[in-house]
């Protein structure tokens, strides 16, 4: 975990106001674990006062590089999307605890909403290196808002595309390509586990369809972050208290999205 | 400020003393932004700052608000945490064994939501002996008068301080809340009461709304303002109530900068906080004291403490 | 705020009510940022304005504050400008021929140093037919009670605006501090005295400093703090007052865009004034307006009252 | 007058931390007159609040583009100075009353110090174009503040120069030089005119000279702006009041150095 100026590689357009950017940093590069993410100082100086989190798409090990994606939300998005190859940005990771991935772990499935995929191909990358069986689930609004599929092929693995108007792949959500996969409620579907990003909507629901087959299933969440570090208390997230934490008794449960996730277990969030 | 030849170059001395607390430099943690110092210890070193202020304490553990508890704003933000903690109890078991293996004091932020639990809260910090002072928060609501808060009158200030004096020998600053038409009454009240010091600002209630919903921004509807935006009102509050308190304030609002630093100074602290400038650059805390160092030095000050309330107005007795 | 579609793509109805004057449209500029209108006259149409606001007029003229009177600050800015204005005889002979060519409804800003000054000023201008509302800023300092503001306390409020209702039969809009405690308390004592509306915020004391010299910024020390740095500030007070008055609200405070400006009338503002963000864009009120209208025709809301007061939270009767 | 995003056409430093930039602007070539001034907004949306007043420098007239000379002292002029070629401002202007060139001049001498001398190229290339006798008096602290002297040179008139340090021309400030050429006091000096620019110290000690010997004299003020339109009252400077405005009794009597000057008659100024 470290804080410094990197030197901005490339910054360009991928898919309508979606952005992929690289940049150097053998320090990120080297201990980057998928799930974990990055606090960038947007704008420079004068850009608003808050660093904005993004999530490390891809490491390239070589070169001690290091990509992210991103789409053009608000002032913060729209400044980095402004960057320009040779310029520098402060920022600050990799930060939080990242997916787990068993050791034990013979099948998985990832299922991506939108620009939440900006940490999945990390993540597949990962389990592909482990030889594990992998099946990949896409969804998004319109066809033009489904990213990495190219990256995402080139890992050999299988899959499945859903678009919301039906313009790419089936026509429908991207939980509902899970549910289809899962087969009849009851249906045995051992040691398989389920990684997922995306709306929140959407990871609800791929995160009911998990506890109804019972398939362990690690969701990111995304929160409004100042310090990301565990230090503010900014991000809470309402978790369901662990046995040993009764203490807060009535009060419900938070954890720093930051530090404590940005991955959780789907069960332990208050959905 | 007066400007002093320092021909042999020798490091200026950063050191002050805050209501017998010894600090090395006057640069610390504002409360709430650095957790309780875990955090930033991967960073930085601790060793290096004047103070260790942590996150404010309650006699119970409290989980705080729902979220969303941030909002970012022009030049600051607002944050409706709702005090989250984790309580006095599990505070001394799980967060003081990390603290006490520094050099630097611990300096520990506290409240209550009824003056018993102030009492409660303070007695029991105080049998441990790794906290160097206190700093006590009234800008909290008191739920036994109806969730008005303690420190927005200054009566009931003196009665809350009075009763926390009692119960402990540490030294105790009382943290002002900028939300008053009178600040220099409360800061009164809290130094007759027994304040040893004063910390201000604390947040400026502010609230946000999102236009596509039609809803706040934050789940609790306000939040506390804090940043470069409120600089210039934590500046007027610390040079107002230097000329009426004797006993030293600690300036906190919107600090980024060793100028700001330096700037708090010559309006009357004898010390600094530092809270939203830590979110951009973490290692903004080592940054201000090397850059007041260079300050002095370049400007032929050999010790910090000239410069505290030398301010050069009309009426400075000071100068 | 509650969506209606408008499928006739009708253009939407910007024009509101503030105390029976009837405004085009919501946004007219700050006192004391549009000089008595000739200065932005060759740059804008005021005919487009929902209302002219000038310059703070009292008995007789002042020549105000030794310069500097301004000074920058993270996200605003601070003034010290020290009341100065031309006095209301010159006023009234040299500035209104030039405001009474426009049909756009003209509220005069004014004060006074001792209760008499302001009800005379109030007379003298309500003499005026061209004049369609005061505008009372009640933040200057009481020089008979020691300097003490009029606005920070609700009694004296009562009484002074009790005092002017009774020499004016005019709109009378009162003006609020942001500098006190409680400003519920002090709106409903400037409602109860009879004001037809309420203005709020002025700028909320703040100071800055120059290292180099050890001196203020501003020669009187302390200044005015303005702009996007307070809008949080202001849109928390203007959301509380709207909670407690029936009277119709004016929100002022670091409005830069028209959804700010629609953000106010969420939290319960009937109109809106725009006063540091016309120092950076002279044509920000046209925007404003232009923009205002834009997003409530794509959002199909037909009339801007709908949105006034329409804050989603739990306990809001308007939802 | 009016508001504009103009297009920079040139951006250079061309002494110690000074720049020199040209932009594309029409109406104010062709209405700018010497003395007065822009206000622009430096950094754009990101820069600091308010906009910075910047003299005219020079007009090229037939490229309907306008010079400023400034130098880098805070934030906005620093902005500034990043800006480059082809990039957009936004400002307003022109501003001001600019300096009176009396039609029955015959002779007038220009006092320049450090950057003071932004305006003053403009006023002397008009007051060159009327034919009218021109002295050239620029100081400033070390010979590389010593700014525009070669366009200045090219006007034909003569120039005296004086640093602080004597790294070029005469060692001594440059009102000494004025007093030195007005010759010893009570010397004849009728129907010249003096026009200065430069830190206020510098113009107070001319604006003196100028009296003692009866010299009309025109200065170019400086002050913190906020509106440069005359709507704020934040530029206040403190003048003699004229007759009729003796209402002001026993207050002070302040004009706004943005709409009534920036250029004053010396006499005016409370000094
Ligand atoms: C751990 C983490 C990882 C993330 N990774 C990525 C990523 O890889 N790629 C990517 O494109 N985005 C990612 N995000 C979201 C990203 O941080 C926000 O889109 C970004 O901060 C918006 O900044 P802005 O200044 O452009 O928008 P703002 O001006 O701050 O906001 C614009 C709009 O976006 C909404 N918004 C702002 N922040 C968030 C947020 N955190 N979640 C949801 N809505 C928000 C605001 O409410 C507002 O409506 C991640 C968020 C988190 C917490
Ligand atoms: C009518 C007018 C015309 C001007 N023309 C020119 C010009 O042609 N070229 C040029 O270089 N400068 C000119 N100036 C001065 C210029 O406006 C300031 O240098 C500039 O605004 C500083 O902005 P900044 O953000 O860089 O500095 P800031 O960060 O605002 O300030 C940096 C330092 O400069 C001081 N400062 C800021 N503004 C002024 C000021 N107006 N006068 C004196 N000190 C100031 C501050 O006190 C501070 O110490 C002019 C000023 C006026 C009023
Ligand atoms: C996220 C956050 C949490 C805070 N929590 C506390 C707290 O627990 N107790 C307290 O006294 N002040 C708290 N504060 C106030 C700060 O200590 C400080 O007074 C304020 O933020 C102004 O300083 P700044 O502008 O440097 O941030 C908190 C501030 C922030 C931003
Ligand atoms: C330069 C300046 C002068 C002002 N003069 C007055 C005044 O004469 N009377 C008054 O009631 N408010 C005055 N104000 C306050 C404004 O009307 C307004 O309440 C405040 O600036 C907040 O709005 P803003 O953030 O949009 O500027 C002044 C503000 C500024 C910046
Ligand atoms: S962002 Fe500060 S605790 Fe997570
Ligand atoms: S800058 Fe506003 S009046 Fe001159």
């Amino acid at each position: 975990m470290h804080q410094a100026d990197v030197i901005v590689l490339y910054n360009q357009e991928v898919a309508h106001s979606c952005y992929k950017m690289r940049f150097l940093s053998s320090e990120i590069a080297e201990s980057a674990k998928p799930g974990q993410f990055i606090m960038i100082k947007a704008g420079g100086e004068f850009g608003p006062l808050l660093r904005r989190p993004l999530s490390i798409h891809r490491i390239l090990a070589s070169e001690g590089a290091v990509e992210i994606l991103y789409k053009v939300v608000g002032t913060g998005t729209r400044l980095l999307s402004e960057t320009k190859k040779g310029d520098f940005l402060n920022l600050l990771g990799p930060l939080g605890n990242g997916f787990k991935i068993n050791t034990d772990l013979h099948a998985a499935v990832i299922v991506s909403g939108g620009i939440g995929v900006a940490p999945l191909l990390f993540l597949a990358e990962k389990i592909s290196e482990k030889k594990i069986d992998l099946l990949i689930l896409l969804g998004a609004k319109t066809k033009n808002d489904i990213l990495a599929v190219s990256e995402l092929e080139n890992l050999g693995g299988e899959i499945k595309l859903a678009t919301e108007d039906g313009s790419l792949g089936c026509r429908g959500l991207v939980s509902e390509l899970l549910e289809k996969r899962l087969g009849p409620p009851g249906s045995p579907v051992s040691k398989i586990h389920c990684f997922t990003c995306g709306p929140r909507r959407m990871m609800a629901r791929v995160a009911k369809l998990s506890k109804q087959y019972k398939i362990p299933c690690q969701v990111s969440l995304e929160a409004g972050m100042a310090c990301g570090i565990g230090a503010c208390l900014g991000c809470a997230v309402e978790t369901k208290p662990r046995e040993w934490e009764n203490y807060f008794a009535s009060q419900p449960h938070y954890q720093r999205v930051c530090k404590d996730g940005p991955v959780f277990d789907s069960d332990e969030v208050v959905w | 400020m007066k400007k002093h030849s320092n021909p042999t170059k020798e490091r200026a001395n950063l050191s002050v003393d805050i209501a017998g607390i010894k600090l090395k430099n006057p640069v610390m943690p504002a409360s709430g932004t650095f957790g309780y110092g875990e955090e930033f210890g991967e960073y930085i070193d601790i060793n290096k700052l004047g103070a260790i202020v942590v996150k404010g304490i309650s006699l119970n553990p409290h989980s705080g608000n729902p979220p969303p508890r941030i909002v970012e704003t022009a030049g600051g933000m607002l944050n409706a945490i709702g005090l989250e903690n984790v309580g006095t109890e599990a505070f001394i078991k799980k967060k003081l064994p990390f603290l006490r293996k520094f050099s630097t004091p611990l300096i520990v932020n506290f409240f209550g939501k009824t003056p018993r639990e102030y009492k409660e809260v303070a007695k029991k910090l105080s049998e441990q002996e790794e906290i160097a002072g206190l700093e006590m928060n009234i800008s909290c609501p008191n739920v036994k008068e109806g969730g008005i808060a303690f420190g927005i009158d200054p009566k009931r200030t003196y009665k809350l301080v009075s009763q926390v004096r009692q119960v402990t020998t540490l030294p105790l600053l009382v943290k002002l809340s900028p939300n008053v038409t009178d600040i220099k009454a409360i800061a009164l009240s809290a130094e007759e009461a027994g304040a040893d010091g004063l910390s201000l600002i604390n947040t400026i209630t502010g609230m946000a709304i999102d236009l596509d919903t039609g809803k706040p921004k934050l789940h609790n509807i306000t939040g506390g303002l804090s940043g470069p935006a409120i600089k210039p009102v934590a500046l007027r509050m610390v040079w107002e109530v230097s000329r009426v308190v004797k006993v030293p304030l600690i300036g906190i609002g919107g600090i980024s900068t060793a100028r700001d630093a330096l700037e708090f100074m010559v309006a009357g602290a004898s010390a600094i906080q530092v809270g939203t400038a830590g979110f951009t650059n973490i290692t903004i805390m080592p940054e201000i004291i090397e850059g007041m160092k260079d300050y002095l030095e370049v400007n032929g000050i050999i010790d910090i403490k000239r410069l505290v309330g030398s301010l050069k107005v009309p009426d400075n007795p000071k100068n």
